[in-house]
């Protein structure tokens, strides 16, 4: 699977992303500058976590403007599959790729730790790999995780089966909405998620249960 | 402000110059400075940046080692790890700030040291901090806890460094003084590390980074009326930190580094242009002249006076290849930093300062840097205290009530509420992050190598016994790093203390760098490098020494690295070392009976280097299971760390021998616990037997609550509540600024 | 010319700020305040000269960059405006 | 009775958003902004109808939670000030 991952200034879990993407698909990823204005011919686009800008003024939102986003909208009309993790999911919601907004932590301090996932929808390209309603630990590490949309956009997304992934039970480290972690777009091939499989793909991690998501691309582009 | 100020001995004094150090100033000019000038000399010859008070016994650690590349005297110390591979690190204080602002004075303090480790040309990879507050029912404690901890987490998390351990303490005697100490250590290739010497004539000097502002400059020298006419609003002297800046140095320093063209580079940290300048200059011999018209600026009219002490943060300067030039502005533009050529190199030893076509200073280079004044302050040595028997501390009624009073307590909770707050696992090398004896991360790009890293020191100890307390801070750290099964490499130092004019004060430091370099030689533990904060006093009164030990280690193979939590019911639990009762200046004595009394433990050297070597050879030998070192409330709170961690209960024979509260709260050092199998605990003993190694097994783990054979089974869930709840619950109430 | 913008959550939007201080609020026992909802304020110079144009400027910096319009809304104060 | 607080940066202190802020209009060829600060807007609803009384409240809270007085400054306007 050809891979590409595009990095912002301040852009910091691109390494690990590139990491992971090489290790589950055997391939090395392309770097693509966030002041490029083109994307490879890739199967897989993603956004990494970091602090693109700063976060300044709000996560995401200054990264939503560069070069790079008009083809990645491009991208995602055409059916490529991109993935956001993190400050990549705030940079999709951004840019209107992905609905809703996310809004500072409820507890308002940034937070790292390991949650309870859910798969609540195992039939996207992303979650393929995972039964549905599995629960798999899985690390978040952020300030801006809490996801908002407006009632009529939850229900769609609810109605839709758009809601990827959600923190089980008591584990909600954010105030999410209805415990949301990770999203699709109507399409389904662009998921945009808080937590960080990437940081979950060897025993080191504590756990390997990031890298089923990863293969469940491989497997839907197969 | 022009030039023309008349300096006064006012001035002289707020400038924190004293009389002998103002004739000397007279005498290496050979007239009365400029005010620039006078600015110069005071940020050069105060204490931070001359370390005046403490070279002399700075001078007496053991710095050298087979593996030491770089000791102290460069930003950051480096080495080698093998393979080609070095690890620079360096810990640093940031304590005024951040009493005065505590988030952004802690987060420049992160900045600080994240910038000595790549100004080394390493990519930083793990950051630690070890924390001291007031009282926690001192008013102002929470706020600054808050503060702090939103500070050193906000910049390490933007900037993509791991936060995997530290350090958090509590006394009153921090009350008025908190201590923020960053410890950040990267990775570079042995051949690719970068000094702050500067070589060859007439080459340029290059400033890159953010744009200079007013940030910083000092506040006495502020508020005096002569300098600032500009009356609507004093200006504040925090300084504002920018990790998405810094994110970009990082990034455009390696970049710019693999190109060749850094002859040499310093970060501006404390007094900023002037001190990495005659810093670059003096170390290379040379002169420097800088024309301050090309400085990037973010305020208007900014004097020569500013620029060169303005601490604004994310910025570096450097001497560059001219041939390399055009190589090096693509990577400054493509990062979108500031960059400018701000002087150059010389062979006439002065240093040289223009602003609009005005030479505004020009004094000896070396007489300012390399050879700035050094003190042989009087000091008294700590007189000796009375020791106490371990049978005149009286028992506890309740063992586990206290137990659990202790590990409920504001010194023995779990910092879990601290550390979730940093990014513990960024980069994807972290094994093991905050809550272990010492963090463990693997060597990127290298499939088993790993570090350790630990902070540590026991203030109350360095208080009562200086030289046994600088001794045990550098044993416990060593010990941490062991526990973890690694081999402690090297150290670096963070010496807090009080006002050195005090004799009582520069006994406390002579003692505890004595204890210090005693326990490195020892241990084979040389320090690399470090930092001194003297004057840490509110109202007169220091803080307790507190000389904080950060250490790295080596692990040929991470996997075989150990954890605190007990695995599974049925092991064998033994303790190495022994355990003598000794409740000298022990948690127990101090925090459940409120006696702060007697002498700290001894720490015998020879005893820790053994012990440690027994448990680090059995951890790769792949026979433990858990490992944990007994410090901080003794063998049961060590016990119950190591029960909660695993959520595995234990039954516990303790040694009749030794008084039930000696046994269970006494801090004798050089004493770690370790599980193994059961079946393979005689084996075990007997090769400690025969390596000349206290050891004895004093029960097993099982499922459910900690048994005491003859007390109470203490509940697991209790304990597990207690040592969650406190910080929490302390951190619960409102955050309020005033 | 200078310029203040305010930025402000559209009602019904979640404010976990604003949340957050009422209830420091009513822990620190500062009654009679119902209510609190943070937004961001901006001050900024522009060199367009000409109040028109300088507000069409702001309109496109504000729907562009400086407010994410699903959640929030802004208003633009010039100069000389009340 | 409602009121409006904006909590600013002191003059001289590095305002990083402000700076990407302008850095980022400046990419997307929105010329003719020469600065940008950022700062904070509340908006807030009190019970309190006295107005000297009102005042005094939100002095207190703006001191001890909405502004960092060490770097920011504040102003407090009610309702019926200009
Ligand atoms: N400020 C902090 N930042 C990160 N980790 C911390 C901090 N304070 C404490 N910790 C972690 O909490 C654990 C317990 O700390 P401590 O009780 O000092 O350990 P020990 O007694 O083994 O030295 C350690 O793993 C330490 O790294
Ligand atoms: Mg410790």
């Amino acid at each position: 699977m050809k891979s590409a991952v595009i990095v912002f200034p301040g852009s910091n879990r691109e390494r690990d992303m590139l990491y992971a993407l090489e290790q589950i698909t055997g391939t090395k990823p392309q770097t693509v500058w966030h002041a490029e204005t083109s994307l490879p011919d890739v199967d897989l686009i993603a956004l990494p976590g970091g602090f693109s800008y700063g976060d300044y003024l709000r996560s995401g939102a200054i990264a939503a403007r560069s070069p790079i986003i008009a083809a990645l909208k491009a991208a995602a009309d055409k059916g490529t599959r991109i993935l956001g993790v993190c400050n990549g999911f705030q940079v999709l919601t951004e840019t209107g790729i992905l609905p809703g907004a996310l809004m500072r932590n409820a507890g308002l301090k940034f937070v790292c730790k390991t949650v309870r996932l859910e798969i609540a929808n195992a039939n996207t390209d992303f979650t393929r790999a995972y039964k549905q309603g599995e629960i798999i630990d899985c690390p978040v590490s952020h300030h801006d995780g809490n996801f908002f949309i407006q009632e009529d956009g939850l229900t769609r997304l609810e109605g839709e089966g758009q809601v990827a992934v959600r923190y089980a039970e008591g584990t909600n480290p954010n105030g999410s909405l209805n415990d949301i972690a990770g999203i699709t777009n109507a399409a389904g091939n662009v998921l945009g998620m808080m937590p960080h499989p990437e940081n979950l793909i060897e025993d080191l991690n504590g756990g390997t249960a990031g890298r089923r998501l990863f293969e469940s691309v491989v497997e839907a582009i197969a | 402000m022009s030039n023309a100020v008349e300096i006064t001995p006012e001035l002289i004094a707020e400038h924190g110059l004293k009389p002998d150090e103002y004739a000397r100033i007279l005498e290496l000019t050979g007239r009365v400075p400029t005010i620039t000038e006078l600015g110069i000399y005071s940020a050069m010859w105060n204490e931070h940046c001359s370390y005046k008070s403490s070279k002399k016994w700075l001078r007496t650690l053991p710095t050298k080692g087979e593996r030491v590349l770089v000791g102290p005297g460069e930003n950051a110390g480096v080495v080698d790890i093998g393979d080609g591979d070095v690890v620079v690190f360096k810990m640093e204080s940031h304590n005024h700030p951040s009493y005065i602002s505590p988030v952004q004075g802690a987060a420049t303090g992160v900045g600080g040291i994240l910038r000595d480790v790549f100004t080394m040309g390493a990519r930083p990879i793990a950051a630690l901090n070890a924390l001291r507050f007031g009282a926690p029912d001192h008013e102002k404690t929470r706020h600054i806890v808050s503060g702090v901890v939103e500070g050193v987490g906000s910049y390490g998390n933007s900037f993509g460094v791991p936060t995997v351990g530290g350090e958090v303490n509590f006394d009153p005697s921090y009350n008025g003084n908190c201590l923020v100490n960053a410890f950040a250590a990267g990775l570079a290739k042995a051949d690719g590390i970068f000094l702050s010497e500067a070589k060859g004539v007439g080459l340029p000097i290059v400033y890159l980074g953010s744009k200079t502002g007013r940030d910083g400059i000092h506040g006495a020298t502020m508020a005096s009326a002569e300098f600032d006419d500009d009356s609507e609003e004093k200006r504040p002297t925090v300084q504002i930190g920018d990790p998405f800046a810094e994110k970009l140095l990082l990034e455009a320093c390696l970049e710019l580094m693999k190109t060749g063209a850094v002859i040499a580079i310093q970060d501006m940290g404390a007094a900023g242009l002037t001190c990495s300048a005659v810093e670059m200059g003096a170390k290379g011999n040379l002169g420097v002249e800088l024309n301050l018209d090309m400085v990037p600026c973010r305020e208007e009219g900014m004097t020569a006076y500013e620029m060169m002490l303005s601490e604004s943060q994310e910025r570096m300067l450097m001497v560059l290849d001219p041939s390399k030039q055009a190589e090096a502005e693509a990577v400054f533009e493509k990062w979108d930093l500031s960059f400018a050529v701000v002087g150059k190199t010389t062979d006439d030893l002065r240093f040289r300062v223009f602003r609009h076509g005005e030479e505004m200073a020009n004094l000896p280079i070396k007489e300012l840097g390399d050879e700035a004044p050094e003190y042989d302050r009087p000091s008294i040595p700590t007189p000796n205290r009375t020791p106490i028997a371990t049978h005149d501390v009286p028992a506890p009624k309740d063992i586990g009530a206290t137990l659990i009073d202790m590990i409920g307590s504001h010194q023995l909770s779990s910092r879990r509420w601290v550390w979730e707050q940093y990014d513990q696992l960024i980069q994807g090398n972290t094994k093991q992050g905050p809550g272990g004896d010492a963090a463990v991360v693997r060597v990127d790009g290298n499939e088993k190598k790993g570090l350790t890293f630990a902070v540590d020191v026991t203030p109350r100890y360095c208080v009562a016994d200086p030289i046994e307390g600088g001794k045990q801070a550098v044993a416990e750290c060593w010990r941490n790093l062991t526990a973890t099964g690694s081999l402690p490499l090297a150290a670096t130092d963070n010496l807090n203390f009080g006002n050195p004019e005090k004799p009582d004060i520069m006994g406390q430091l002579v003692g505890c760098i004595e204890g210090i370099g005693e326990a490195c030689l020892a241990l084979d533990f040389p320090i690399v490098s470090g930092n001194v904060s003297l004057y840490n006093e509110t109202n007169g009164e220091g803080i307790l020494p507190t000389p904080a030990i950060g250490g790295v280690g080596l692990l040929e193979d991470i996997n075989k690295s150990m954890s605190i939590s007990f695995k599974q019911a049925g092991e064998a639990i033994i303790v190495i070392g022994k355990t003598e009762g000794h409740l000298g200046c022990s948690t127990y004595l101090r925090d459940v009976l409120g006696r702060n009394e007697g002498t700290p433990p001894t720490v015998d050297l020879a005893a820790e280097k053994a012990h440690g070597a027994f448990v680090r050879d059995a951890i790769q030998a792949g026979r433990l299971t858990a490992t944990h070192d007994v410090s901080d409330g003794g063998l049961l709170v060590a016990l119950a760390k190591m029960a909660i961690a695993g959520q595995i209960g234990a039954h516990i024979t303790p040694n009749a021998d030794v008084p039930l509260q000696g046994w269970a709260f006494g801090e004798d050092q050089a004493r770690y616990i370790v599980t193994l199998p059961a079946q393979a605990a005689d084996a075990f003993l007997a090769d400690a037997k025969a390596a000349g190694v206290p050891a004895s097994q004093i029960g097993q783990t099982a499922q459910g609550d900690l048994k005491l054979e003859g007390s109470a089974p203490i509940s697991l869930a209790s304990l597990t509540q207690a040592y969650e709840g406190w910080f929490p619950t302390y951190m619960a109430a409102p955050d309020i600024n005033e | 010319m200078k310029a203040r913008i305010k930025v402000t959550l559209k009602n019904g939007v979640l404010d976990p700020q604003g949340k957050a201080i009422a209830h420091s609020l009513d822990q620190l026992g500062m009654s009679g305040i119902d209510d609190v909802r943070q937004g961001k304020y901006f001050e900024v110079d522009l060199s367009e000269t000409d109040r028109t144009k300088a507000q069409a400027t702001l309109d496109e910096v504000c729907r562009k960059l400086l407010a994410n319009t699903v959640i929030e809304n802004y208003t633009i104060e010039l100069d000389g405006d009340a």
